[in-house]
């Protein structure tokens, strides 16, 4: 049991802050790179892509890096303290791991390389007006005919949809939910994005019997393979990512925080002598070093190979929990400069909430969680399911 | 001690809701009810309408168009305007200048701005904030100094809500600036926001909104008889409105709209084949919530009926303070009901996102104001402890 | 709608301030009379008496003073505020209640008469060791035999039921749940009284074949009507005035804290200097101010004839959460002395823990109101159903 | 970054988990796992069984009997220890008094008291908290006057942790009175309970229990070789041994078995016919009190992997403040499954209500003083916020 970086991922986390820092460490600059689309900095993409980070989890026979879940986490974390607009959790943890865990040894090559070198955003098509952070498909369905696919139906919200140079799709076939590849170019393809509250994109996607690649050889050729666990198994990396990312955010502000704490006059005196304050400002340091600990401990079970899905939910609580608590003590702790755009620190908030929504919120995790409660008596975070193999059970 | 309300009571809320469901424009309502930003004719309309019928400014003395209401009565009045969806009338107007002129202004004064300020033909903003001076106002910098029969203003303001749409200002500013305690030196002046040296920049908010503004002053010529009340007297004044600022700002009816918004939108929204409302954890939490707000609105109606003398009761705080929280409870609910459709916050057409959802955030982020605002919580903490439990 | 009280509601609650005051103003006095059976003052339980208090909500007819929920309420927060011991919710507002809804004529005046007098304690022995705030019994049953009733089974824990001179029992018949009267030296009757951790008594009664009498006379013989609803809004009332209890005892914690904050010194100052206690102590005021409205409201429910099962919920809720917020912020604000039995404070706490688990807790009565909540799209306090027939309906 | 154990930690863990589940007197243990309190034999029974494996003062330095294991070592021990309802060592003795004298104390003291101290031949209670000193030690006045080759004890302590069966004390006195900064002038002595001039007076707590006291000091004669340290470096010793209390107090062992326990009793307590434990509520709340749980021990792992220097991390604070608000949640959580039962808390023979139920209540209400003990929560706010966060 080890909670320290070694020396290669101390140094991964040190270039990724330095880029990112020098990207958006000034939160106007954020704010402008936000306001015209593609909503991320098509430059800070491509160096990402040089330091490596877009390969970050996939083989290297793929054309990735090769790394693991902690690697990500540390890259997730860093994205998060400077709110880096880039899609790394959307394009490379989330459609990337999908085509990395599913798609065949070709496709994978074909779709992994590009991503990595950065000269293609992948974004995974998979929400739906009418379904709520589910693993499985409803409202777009596969078509078959002869050798070819087509899709129907409307995703939406699509994050980096409209950017995306080839969309991840998940569609209803005889076999159940299976994923598709469709290019950015298809007919058929209708995208229109637009900006989410937290300076990010979305789209809505629609596919009117859009051409379409089946990812993945399994099950038959009619009944391809369902692939709803793998959906939820990427969904729960991608958990785990975004639960680092918002480490970071809440790090950015409750820093931002106490150093407005420490300078801002009020009545004659520094905030920092009103105990009131100083003491929810501790409470904020709480929370997060309690969601920190949680999401450093999903990574380590990903790497580990456990229980991913439930490791996902745990992190997904507690920081859904800690985020809502820092976004809303940050915000109301620096008085009215808090709720302005102008400001940095509403942003985090803003960022977290977005966080919270994407791929399931804290009550979600909380339902799936409680579902089980009554299956052990304790959990033991360094045995099984988390660890699997651990002595404990041996 | 009796529950019901009296037979005229009854009658009135029952011509308040008439009124409010049926006299005020529909379109408006919508907007308000959908939650969406209105624009400046907007209020103007809908202030207008209810001062044709003498409801805009029931709270002001008879003769400049109040009711002589008890406090229970304009307690249903706003609860079932809010609860109508109908914009309340310019606070700036009615809860603020209105008051301070109908009680420091001179007759001249009464008789230049208060039916303009009722009927809204004068639109003023607020000048009270400064970049330095958030929750301790005494501390404000902008001055004012005498030239002849003018007084000259520099200096700036700061969080102006609806500025842009003002046309005066009633703006707090230092006269004397020997004073010895600091509340000692500040003067209320009036003047148009189209005086020379006056600018304006709108300060965007995290709902991308432009609802607040920097108002700067540079050699601002104001006549001498724009002064309201004394020379010096501005703190005096600033006090009596603040503490009419606390007035109804438990905003239990704009609560109970969005409750029973998110009761509706949690039956229509589905999770797992079930509709949202019959999940227990979210049925708890609406009840929990909903149970809060009736606690909070008999605790408005206990308040109200304690408060016939005219001066805020301090239990008032209590009504700002978990009026706020429950505002921003709410809002943060129809977030969760909105779920995933809630990233969609700026779709336009081509989004199959419903219109709740996409505002749901926005607004959510935007409410973080209201327990900021207005006194903040922690400035209502602070009365609690000092004036109430004497600590 | 008012929430003043009238001059008689002023005098009654003054005349029970002072003989409450009187007889525990001093804690000491309290932990005196609480430590030896039967765990109140029998002298003050006769000059309540005296006053009229034990038979306030009974009909003039039936011995009583034909007073109401608010008289009832005024009483229960004297009690509240001096923590006093006497069982004049479980005797009066529960038994008493149960037989003035229920009984005959003649069962209400042999049995209220002499408890409005002083002269007899009731209990309702309902609650049994395998069920929960349910007002149904389900482990007592009741037989008949010619025309006498025997009952048979365990009850527990009883509140006041070593001490009661007469028991009203609910039992299990063929018509569903039956109440009965039972003679404190009935044959078959034993009764194991013990303490309750507030200094109250409670005990284990069983029945062994014990004669007891049918409460009322509805239904057919061997088919007596089922009482539940009698049972459940019962309850509600026993609800309502464990609510005003509990405001009152809120009141003194909050009282007793704050006094506490301003003459306890630490570091070299009073304990009022510092902010993030004092803004705790105004949270504290914020839960009182809003649970006395709704226990006051709910009062008036029931004394205007509305849903008094519904209001008691939401009185029980309110009081629930502010009880656990008030009971454990007053001890924290004192440190070490609050968990000590020699000093005031920690005894409301546990006073308050006691309410809330005698006849439902806080989440007890969410269950129930989460139950029903789409069935109205908001709530009018002054209107229906809590004021029945009030123009907004008619 | 590795998440399993090593083989050896591993083999370690489970030496751990056997030892206190098969050699540690099993009624000791059902007493701790019935929340029961414990005599002056079953703690001494219980520690003498741990040092004879040397498992008593694991961190104390090698040659007085410690382990040289690593803090992860000592972490593992400790909540093995509590998950098998093992009864702790005597803090007063292994991490107070013990680890004091071995930094502080003469090699005469050390071979006199240490192998005593920790064999639990020796009890020890503290003389630390008087009455007008809560939080704030150093105003602590019972004096130490010297005469002759004695010092004189007169004053008072309190919150004096079973005292009552002590064999001894230590204890901080006031030494110079006309000390600049009252830090100084404090020393620590130490003397029998036995000692003429020593009286003790049991305080009741809200569970009708006597586990602290009084102690009044009158003319109490101490030897001047009971001095530990040096004169006047009591202070210095204090800190270094308050450091020492927050280690292992989020007592997340404690708080995992009492959850454990409460699954069982919300699968055995049924509601409406349904267990209490498939309620969407209960189960969600004890899984989130689960989780909290989990991120609070995660957090210990990494505090503990950061704080080989010996010196406690600054986020050990974080440990104590979460630690003791899970405590209270867990004990507040039996309560509520215990529900109309938790009322028979002093029932006896004659009595249904299973024993857990009894004793739910009295200790969730004796529980409050985990917040307060130890460095108040309050305190540890104040250290969050000047170390770590430099408010």
């Amino acid at each position: 049991m080890d909670f320290q970086f070694d020396s290669e991922q101390n140094d991964l986390r040190e270039a990724v802050r330095g880029l990112l820092e020098r990207a958006y460490g000034d939160a106007e600059e954020r704010r402008r790179v936000t306001r015209a689309d593609p909503g991320f900095d098509e430059k800070t993409w491509a160096r990402l892509a040089e330091m490596g980070v877009l390969g970050l989890p996939f083989a290297e026979a793929d054309g990735g890096m090769g790394a693991g879940p902690i690697e990500v986490a540390i890259v997730a974390e860093q994205i998060g303290r400077v709110l880096a607009p880039e899609p790394f959790v959307e394009a490379v943890v989330l459609a990337g791991g999908l085509v990395a865990a599913v798609g065949t040894a070709e496709q994978r090559a074909e779709l992994l390389g590009p991503l990595s070198e950065g000269s293609s955003v992948l974004a995974f098509a998979h929400a739906e007006p009418a379904t709520r952070w589910s693993a499985a498909a409803v409202g777009v369905t596969a078509t078959r005919d002869g050798d070819a696919w087509t899709l129907t139906g409307v995703k939406e919200p699509v994050l980096a949809g409209a950017r995306a140079d080839v969309l991840v799709v998940s569609a209803v076939t005889g076999g159940g939910t299976a994923l598709f590849v469709v290019d950015g170019d298809a007919t058929g393809l209708t995208r229109t994005g637009y900006r989410t509250h937290d300076g990010g994109r979305a789209a809505n996607v629609t596919f009117a019997a859009t051409p379409a690649r089946l990812l993945g050889d399994g099950g038959s050729p009619t009944h391809p393979a369902d692939r709803t666990p793998d959906i939820e198994r990427a969904f729960a990396l991608a958990r785990i990512a975004y639960a680092n990312e918002a480490v970071g955010a809440m790090d950015t502000a409750l820093r931002t925080t106490s150093e407005y704490l420490t300078t801002r006059k009020q009545f004659g005196v520094t905030l920092n002598k009103f105990q009131a304050l100083t003491f929810r400002a501790a409470d904020m340091y709480v929370s997060l070093e309690l969601a920190r600990s949680v999401a450093l401990w999903a990574s380590m079970v990903a790497d580990a190979g456990g229980d991913v899905v439930s490791a996902a939910d745990r992190a997904r609580l507690q920081t859904s929990r800690a985020g809502r608590h820092i976004g809303q003590e940050a915000i109301q702790l620096h008085g009215g400069i808090g709720v302005t755009a102008e400001y940095k620190v509403g942003h985090y908030t803003s960022r977290l909430t977005a966080i919270d929504h994407v791929l399931g919120d804290g009550d979600f995790a909380l339902d799936r969680l409680a579902a089980t409660v009554g299956d052990h008596p304790t959990v033991d975070p360094l045995g099984a399911p988390y660890a699997p193999g651990a002595g404990v059970d041996a | 001690m009796r529950l019901q309300l009296s037979p005229e009571l009854e009658a009135f809320r029952e011509e308040m809701r008439t009124f409010f469901t049926t006299q005020v424009p529909q379109e408006i309502r919508d907007t308000v009810a959908a939650r969406r930003h209105l624009g400046k004719d907007d209020y103007v309309r809908a202030q207008r309408a209810l001062n044709a019928a003498g409801l805009a400014v029931p709270h002001w003395p008879v003769e400049w168009g109040g009711k002589d209401w008890t406090p229970l009565q304009r307690h249903i009045w706003r609860e079932e305007m809010q609860l109508a969806c109908v914009p309340e009338p310019l606070a700036f107007n009615t809860s603020m200048i209105g008051p301070v002129l109908a009680q420091f202004g001179n007759q001249e004064q009464k008789e230049r701005y208060l039916a303009k300020t009722a009927n809204l033909d004068i639109w003023w903003c607020q000048g009270f904030s400064e970049p330095d001076a958030g929750s301790d106002l005494a501390s404000l910098r902008t001055t004012a100094v005498r030239d002849g029969d003018d007084w000259i203003v520099n200096g700036q303001k700061t969080w102006t809500t609806l500025g842009q749409y003002a046309d005066w200002i009633f703006c707090l500013c230092r006269t004397d600036p020997t004073a010895e305690k600091k509340q000692r030196g500040i003067s209320l002046l009036l003047f148009p926001m189209d005086t020379p040296g006056v600018t304006l920049r709108p300060i965007e908010l995290l709902d991308g909104g432009f609802e607040v503004n920097e108002v700067f002053f540079e050699d601002v010529r104001v006549p001498a008889e724009n002064l309201v009340g004394e020379e010096n007297q501005g703190w005096t004044i600033a006090k009596f409105l603040l503490g009419n600022e606390r007035v109804g700002i438990a905003r239990v009816g704009t609560t109970k709209y969005y409750l029973s918004l998110a009761k509706d939108l949690a039956r229509q929204t589905t999770a797992g084949g079930r509709p949202l409302l019959d999940d227990p954890r979210m049925a708890g939490r609406i009840a929990e919530i909903e149970n809060e707000l009736l606690a909070l609105e008999l605790t408005a109606l206990r308040v109200v009926a304690n408060s016939a003398d005219g001066r805020p009761h301090p239990a008032s705080s209590v009504l700002k303070l978990r009026g706020s929280e429950l505002q921003q409870a709410a809002t943060e609910l129809l977030v969760d009901i909105a779920g995933p459709l809630s990233l969609a916050s700026f779709a336009d057409g081509g989004s199959e996102v419903p219109d709740w959802a996409r505002v749901a955030t926005p607004e959510y982020l935007n409410y973080r104001k209201v327990s900021i605002y207005g006194g903040s919580n922690e400035v209502q903490r602070t009365i609690i402890a000092g004036t109430i439990l004497g600590l």
